[in-house]
């Protein structure tokens, strides 16, 4: 029973890490790069929702659309700041460098903002809790909102991907920037509605986030983005359905590790599986093989 | 021919000649007290950042991969120098002679992990490679906070689990005490012994890039396949490269254990925001610029550990002041502005068109 | 003996059999052409000589060795050099580190060496950079030895190729269309260069090439690759004048 | 070149202004050192605020020895090498005494340096047996040898528990301290700890495994010598399978009922070991809240209490030994580790508190249950 109990556990901290890391791979999948600052702009959207509900007494629902209007303004203020001047730099690494500035920024901003203390949020999940086996297993109702959350984005997503016009543009400009401007598809435009879609996955990761594990501080969206972008690379980075099983399979190594292996060594369990997942299938579980053309 | 070989050489000297004149400087101010406890308080600091980016300069910016675990390899330098120093605290007692063996300890030790770890993970490319040398330095940094051991006279005790596991007798003493890590350790270290290391590992990068071995690895960097294509064996010299990065970063850990008196892993030191950070000074400095890598560090600590603490003392200004107490939001600020400023190709150009005439690119 | 004689070469990319039977007899100071339609094989073909793919089935005879399924690193060594298509240089080196990085194989001392400038060091430097340098001056390049490689000229660019790969002192060597990009003058003096490094190095020659001007100009005998097989094989002006391969060029 | 002269005249001419403002003067200069940045900022702010707050009130009332105290803070990011940086600029300043610093394993580093200098240390928190090791050292809270075996001995003597379950952190120098002295000490004690399972700083959100674990093995009784930021999702958790044991913990579980937005009910029956509790109902401890929330609108947590108290102690020591600001750093110090051990004061972490000469204190820990959201005595 206990294995039954660590599964739903695993797959609970995993539909977490999965819903951040579709915000990952989305972006990474167009716009090439590694947006470190993505775990914090979860931070900024789990913040509003608390400010909003907490002191501005907003309902749930309202609270987390302003959360991701806010995320989305965020998002696309960073990219056409930050990102966009150096899309066209001499190396990768510096645009990588000023998302990592970005994170630090919006750590410190936050911090200045709401104070070090922790803040306990108030779950905005209203689902009752599943019980099965006599109450010996338990399915709370943030982990069934998340992971319906999880495959509702993911299908969106797809739709969006393949059968609007924009979502062709993002593939066209994933595929091969230049051709794509060739063909009259702006560029710019397409990648910044990435980052505003990307960014308001990143509010309802946020909101899922901080009321399935409800303690919220500037730094709470650091760690858990890093893990999911551990996630995106383990599924194969920038494959949308690559997020979500890598998302919820590193949940499931994770809670699997502390409970069978070790629960001091889970960090090194779960990078551990992540190496061996790449050096056997060096694009992640779900990511397309590139063969360099000679 | 000449004119190359003097124009490399007269480029390299231009670099050692800036840290053996700022080493005068600084040793005389130390040695007639003109030097703030502040300033000569980070003078050690400074050798290892240098000796840190210049190591991850010869990955970064010569083998053309991203590592973002140099920090791992600076850990297990550390652990493994001052785990030796230690050890050996009662058999060597020339601290000079002791410490020298723990920084080759330390060097050693981290090229061995380097070869481990790269024979795996180098045959990945850009950012999937970056994503597991994160992993690794994680890993590194995990294991290590579980890491107990005792010495008592039956010898050496390891455990992975706690203190009560090592089993030892009463009286014995624990040298690695889990996230605690070591104690009490000789502050072998000092600003000569510092600049010593950063002008060997200066010494080793340069020459190792201008050679043989130096061209494979850049040709690597440049087009793999046209280097596999000459016949250059492409896992030989990336697993060189990525040694000797891994070899100076346990240096520099080394020296960076042995100027504290406590040892422990955590997030911040050797996490991968330090491998983050280090990689900030190879990319603010330039990256392939190995005279960047040694100037980049300096002029980043003085900001944030000299002059941003200054800030705090200088009267009841209250712009001042804030800054000094949101030291890292004005780092944050400062590494978007600094990259927007040096890297974006707009600015690129309003500054050759403001600054001087666009002169052509040559090799260095 | 040829120099180099395949026999039956193939191999398939996820059903499609890219080249096919492929046979091929070359002597010793040929220079000999491979042409063909886009995406007929021949640069797989090339691939396949130099171990960037691994063949399916078929052998290959360098100078009498077989190198079929070797890696390229190991074809290398035995003899094979190539030029690339979209050329490949190493940008950011110098011209003349560039040509000294072909020689890599051929002048070794240990890297403990080269950090200390050890006496093995001082004379293997030394003997590179002299030979380097006559290479560069064969093609008109030694001006420009110190500059980036990715500053030279197209044209220029090519032809730093090709003493690249002549560093490695080939028994064979690869052209994969070396006259792409190049206006008329420009082929025609490639051309006179490409004779020159036949009779200069006593080299074997294996080209690809769309310029008919230059195939029928220097090559001696030519192989036509369709849809990854052998169309027609022989002498050069057999070859051009066969009614399949006029076909094959210019359709139904 | 033109740029390296400007860059190097600007530092020169920073430099120059900072040594004037470090002369020695008619004010104590006591420093402090603590994270303010980062993910430990959360106890470094408090102690920074309360500390100051100590320092106005001290200053208000005629200062130390007639002398009015001037108080600066420098950020460590719980860093080791950064709190040396800290400790180094505050030396520049002037410092005559460091209250500081926050956390152990700096705490450790710092107090090398202290000791070198032979400049009086007290810090309000850093609990590692180390960070006090060197002779100049003293702290306000307990070590976390003391916490551990009391905590032991406390769960034992009162029978609270036959079976008892650990959740630590094993990154964290406090948590295992902490736990590898209580599990060494359970073993003299009547209870059996039958699962001692960790977490770390980089997987602090689920602890499912960890509670599954101790429910699994029948532990009655859940000791968490943790932080209350990891508590309160434990707590969270542990509600959420229906698993209700005794939640015991030590000082640092002080602060839960005060996070925003928690639902104290969930801590309702929660025991812990602790000098100060933020609602406790002494005036004093009504007083200190009270100004601090004036101040800096957050409710006070235990490491702002052990700064309170660590500066009204180095104000008791330096009244006992008559120490005035133009005294060498070092005389300063050598009076004050012989007042430390002379003094006895009432403060929020303990009344009648007395030093000995190795740096630690006594004082009793109060045990208190939450009932109804707030703390009572057991």
């Amino acid at each position: 029973m206990s294995f039954l109990n660590y599964l739903i556990s695993g797959i609970s901290l995993g539909s977490v890490y999965a819903i951040i890391a579709l915000g990952y791979t989305m972006v990474y999948g167009i716009a090439k790069m590694l947006n470190f600052a993505h775990g914090d702009v979860i931070m900024v959207g789990a913040y509003t929702v608390f400010i909003a509900t907490a002191s501005a007494g907003l309902p749930t629902i309202p609270a987390i659309i302003l959360s991701m209007i806010v995320c989305t303004a965020l998002g696309m203020a960073i990219e056409k700041v930050a990102y966009r001047p150096l899309r066209n730099a001499a190396s990768p690494l510096a645009v990588l460098i000023t998302a990592i500035g970005v994170s630090y920024l919006l750590q410190n901003l936050a911090l200045l903002i709401f104070g070090s203390n922790t803040k306990s949020f108030t779950s905005a999940v209203n689902f009752p809790a599943i019980k099965l086996a006599g109450g010996q297993l338990n399915i709370t109702g943030e982990t069934s909102v998340t992971i319906l959350a999880c495959v509702l984005i993911m299908i969106g997503l797809t739709l969006f991907i393949n059968k609007t016009k924009p979502g062709q543009a993002m593939l066209a400009v994933s595929e091969d920037k230049g051709a794509a401007q060739l063909m009259g598809i702006n560029v710019n435009g397409t990648i910044a509605l990435t980052f505003a879609i990307g960014s308001a996955l990143a509010a309802i990761a946020g909101v899922l986030l901080c009321s399935a594990y409800p303690s919220l501080t500037p730094y709470t969206g650091s760690m858990p983005g890093i893990k999911a972008f551990v996630a995106a690379v383990f599924g194969g980075i920038g494959s949308v359905p690559g997020a979500m099983i890598g998302g919820i399979l590193l949940g499931i190594i994770e809670i699997f590790g502390k409970a069978y292996i070790s629960s001091q060594m889970a960090d090194a369990i779960v990078f551990a599986v992540l190496i061996v997942v790449l050096l056997v299938k060096p694009t992640g579980l779900m990511g397309k093989k590139i063969q360099e053309k000679v | 021919m000449k004119k190359r070989m003097n124009k490399t050489a007269k480029q390299n000297a231009i670099t050692y000649g800036i840290v053996i004149l700022a080493y005068i400087i600084m040793q005389s101010m130390l040695m007639t007290g003109h030097i703030s406890s502040s300033l000569s308080g980070l003078l050690v600091p400074f050798c290892y950042y240098v000796i840190l980016a210049v190591s991850l300069n010869l990955t970064v910016g010569y083998l053309g991969e991203l590592s973002l675990g140099h920090a791992g390899f600076m850990c297990v330098g550390a652990f493994a120098s001052v785990f030796f120093t230690k050890c050996m605290e009662d058999v060597i007692t020339v601290s000079l002679v002791r410490f020298m063996l723990a920084l080759l300890v330390g060097a050693l030790v981290a090229a061995l992990f380097g070869v481990l770890i790269g024979i795996p993970v180098l045959r990945l490319r850009g950012d999937y490679l970056a994503i597991v040398t994160l992993a690794f330095g994680e890993i590194i940094k995990n294991l290590v906070n579980v890491l107990y051991v005792g010495k008592d006279s039956s010898g050496l005790h390891f455990s992975i689990k706690d203190a009560m596991s090592l089993g030892m007798e009463p009286g014995g003493t624990t040298i690695i005490n889990g996230p605690q890590g070591i104690t009490g350790i000789a502050k072998d270290s000092n600003f000569t012994i510092g600049i010593v290391l950063v002008l060997l590992t200066l010494f080793i990068v340069l020459r190792l890039i201008s050679s043989r071995d130096g061209r494979a690895i850049k040709a690597i960097r440049d087009n793999r396949i046209a280097a596999e294509s000459i016949g250059i064996n492409i896992t030989k010299y990336k697993l060189m490269a990525f040694s000797v990065s891994a070899a100076l970063a346990g240096l520099g850990g080394a020296l960076y254990a042995h100027n504290l008196s406590t040892l422990s892993a955590t997030p911040k030191n050797f996490g991968y925001n330090m491998s983050i950070m280090i990689l900030v000074y190879v990319v603010l400095g330039g990256i392939g610029s190995i005279r960047g890598s040694v100037i980049a560090p300096v002029v980043l600590n003085l900001v944030l550990d000299y002059f941003l603490r200054k800030f705090q003392m200088m009267g009841d200004n209250v712009v001042l002041q804030f800054l000094s107490d949101n030291r890292m939001l004005v780092y944050a600020i400062l590494l978007i502005a600094l990259m927007l400023f040096s890297w974006s190709p707009k600015a690129i150009e309003w500054r050759e068109r403001v600054f001087h005439k666009k002169q052509p690119k040559e090799a260095e | 003996m040829a120099m180099l004689e395949v026999k039956n070469l193939g191999i398939s990319f996820g059903g499609l059999r890219a080249v096919n039977g492929f046979d091929i007899t070359i002597e010793k100071g040929q220079l000999y052409g491979l042409i063909g339609p886009n995406g007929a094989g021949k640069t797989t073909v090339f691939n396949l000589l130099t171990g960037v793919y691994r063949p399916d089935n078929g052998n290959i005879l360098l100078d009498g060795q077989e190198i079929a399924g070797k890696k390229t690193i190991e074809i290398s060594k035995a003899g094979i050099a190539r030029t690339f298509q979209n050329i490949r240089l190493f940008s950011d080196m110098s011209v003349l580190d560039n040509v000294k990085a072909g020689l890599h194989n051929h002048h070794v001392y240990s890297a403990v060496a080269g950090i200390f400038h050890l006496p093995s060091y001082q004379k293997e430097e030394k003997l590179m950079n002299e030979k380097a340098m006559e290479l560069l001056q064969v093609f008109e390049l030694e001006g420009e030895a110190e500059i980036l490689a990715s500053n030279l000229p197209y044209g220029k660019q090519r032809k730093l190729e090709i003493a690249r790969a002549l560093a490695t002192d080939p028994k064979l060597l690869l052209l994969d269309e070396p006259a792409a990009g190049m206006n008329p003058n420009e082929t025609q003096s490639l051309m006179d260069m490409i004779r020159f490094v036949r009779d200069h190095f006593d080299m074997t020659i294996l080209l690809i090439e769309h310029d008919m001007r230059l195939v029928s100009g220097i090559c001696e005998e030519l192989s036509v690759l369709n849809f990854g097989e052998v169309l027609a094989q022989g002498r050069t002006e057999d070859v051009l004048n066969n009614p399949q391969v006029i076909t094959a060029y210019l359709g139904e | 070149m033109k740029k390296t002269v400007r860059f190097a005249s600007a530092a020169m001419a920073a430099t120059m202004m900072l040594s004037m403002t470090a002369m020695a003067g008619e004010t104590f200069k006591i420093g402090g050192i603590g994270p303010i940045s980062g993910g430990a900022a959360i106890y470094g702010q408090a102690v920074m605020n309360a500390s100051q707050m100590a320092v106005d009130e001290i200053n208000a009332a005629g200062g130390i020895n007639g002398y009015q105290v001037e108080f600066s803070f420098q950020d460590d990011e719980h860093d080791a090498e950064k709190s040396v940086n800290a400790y180094n600029t505050l030396k520049d300043w002037g410092m005559q005494m460091l209250l500081g610093t926050v956390t152990s394993t700096p705490c450790i580093a710092v107090s090398a340096e202290t000791a070198n200098d032979n400049m009086f240390q007290l810090t309000p928190s850093g609990s590692a047996v180390e960070s006090i090791a060197p002779e100049n050292a003293f702290r306000v809270c307990f070590s976390d040898p003391a916490q551990g075996t009391k905590s032991a001995q406390y769960i034992g003597e009162n029978a609270l528990a036959t079976k008892v379950a650990v959740i630590y952190n094993s990154s964290d120098v406090y948590s295992s301290g902490i736990y590898n002295n209580f599990a060494t000490e359970a073993a003299n004690q009547g209870f059996e700890l039958v699962s001692a399972e960790a977490f770390t700083e980089d997987s602090k959100t689920d602890f499912s495994v960890q509670l599954q674990k101790a429910k699994d093995a029948g532990a009655d009784l859940v000791f968490l010598p943790i932080y209350y930021t990891e508590a309160s999702l434990i707590l969270t958790q542990a509600a959420g399978m229906d698993y209700a044991p005794t939640f015991f913990g030590c000082d640092g579980l002080d602060g839960i009922l005060t996070v925003e937005g928690f639902d104290t009910a969930l801590a309702e029956g929660v025991m812990l070991l602790t000098p100060f509790a933020a609602d406790a109902s002494d005036e004093m401890t009504q007083n200190f809240v009270t100004a601090y929330k004036e101040a800096y609108t957050d409710v006070p947590n235990q490491f702002a209490a052990d700064a309170y108290d660590g500066m009204y102690a180095i104000k008791a020591a330096a009244e006992k030994a008559g120490v005035t600001p133009d005294m060498e750093v070092s005389d300063i110090c050598e009076a004050m580790k012989t007042a430390m051990t002379e003094i006895t004061i009432d403060g929020l972490t303990g009344t009648g508190m007395t030093w000995t000469a190795d740096g630690e204190p006594n004082k009793a820990p109060k045990a208190v249950v939450i009932k109804d959201g707030a703390y009572t005595a057991m």
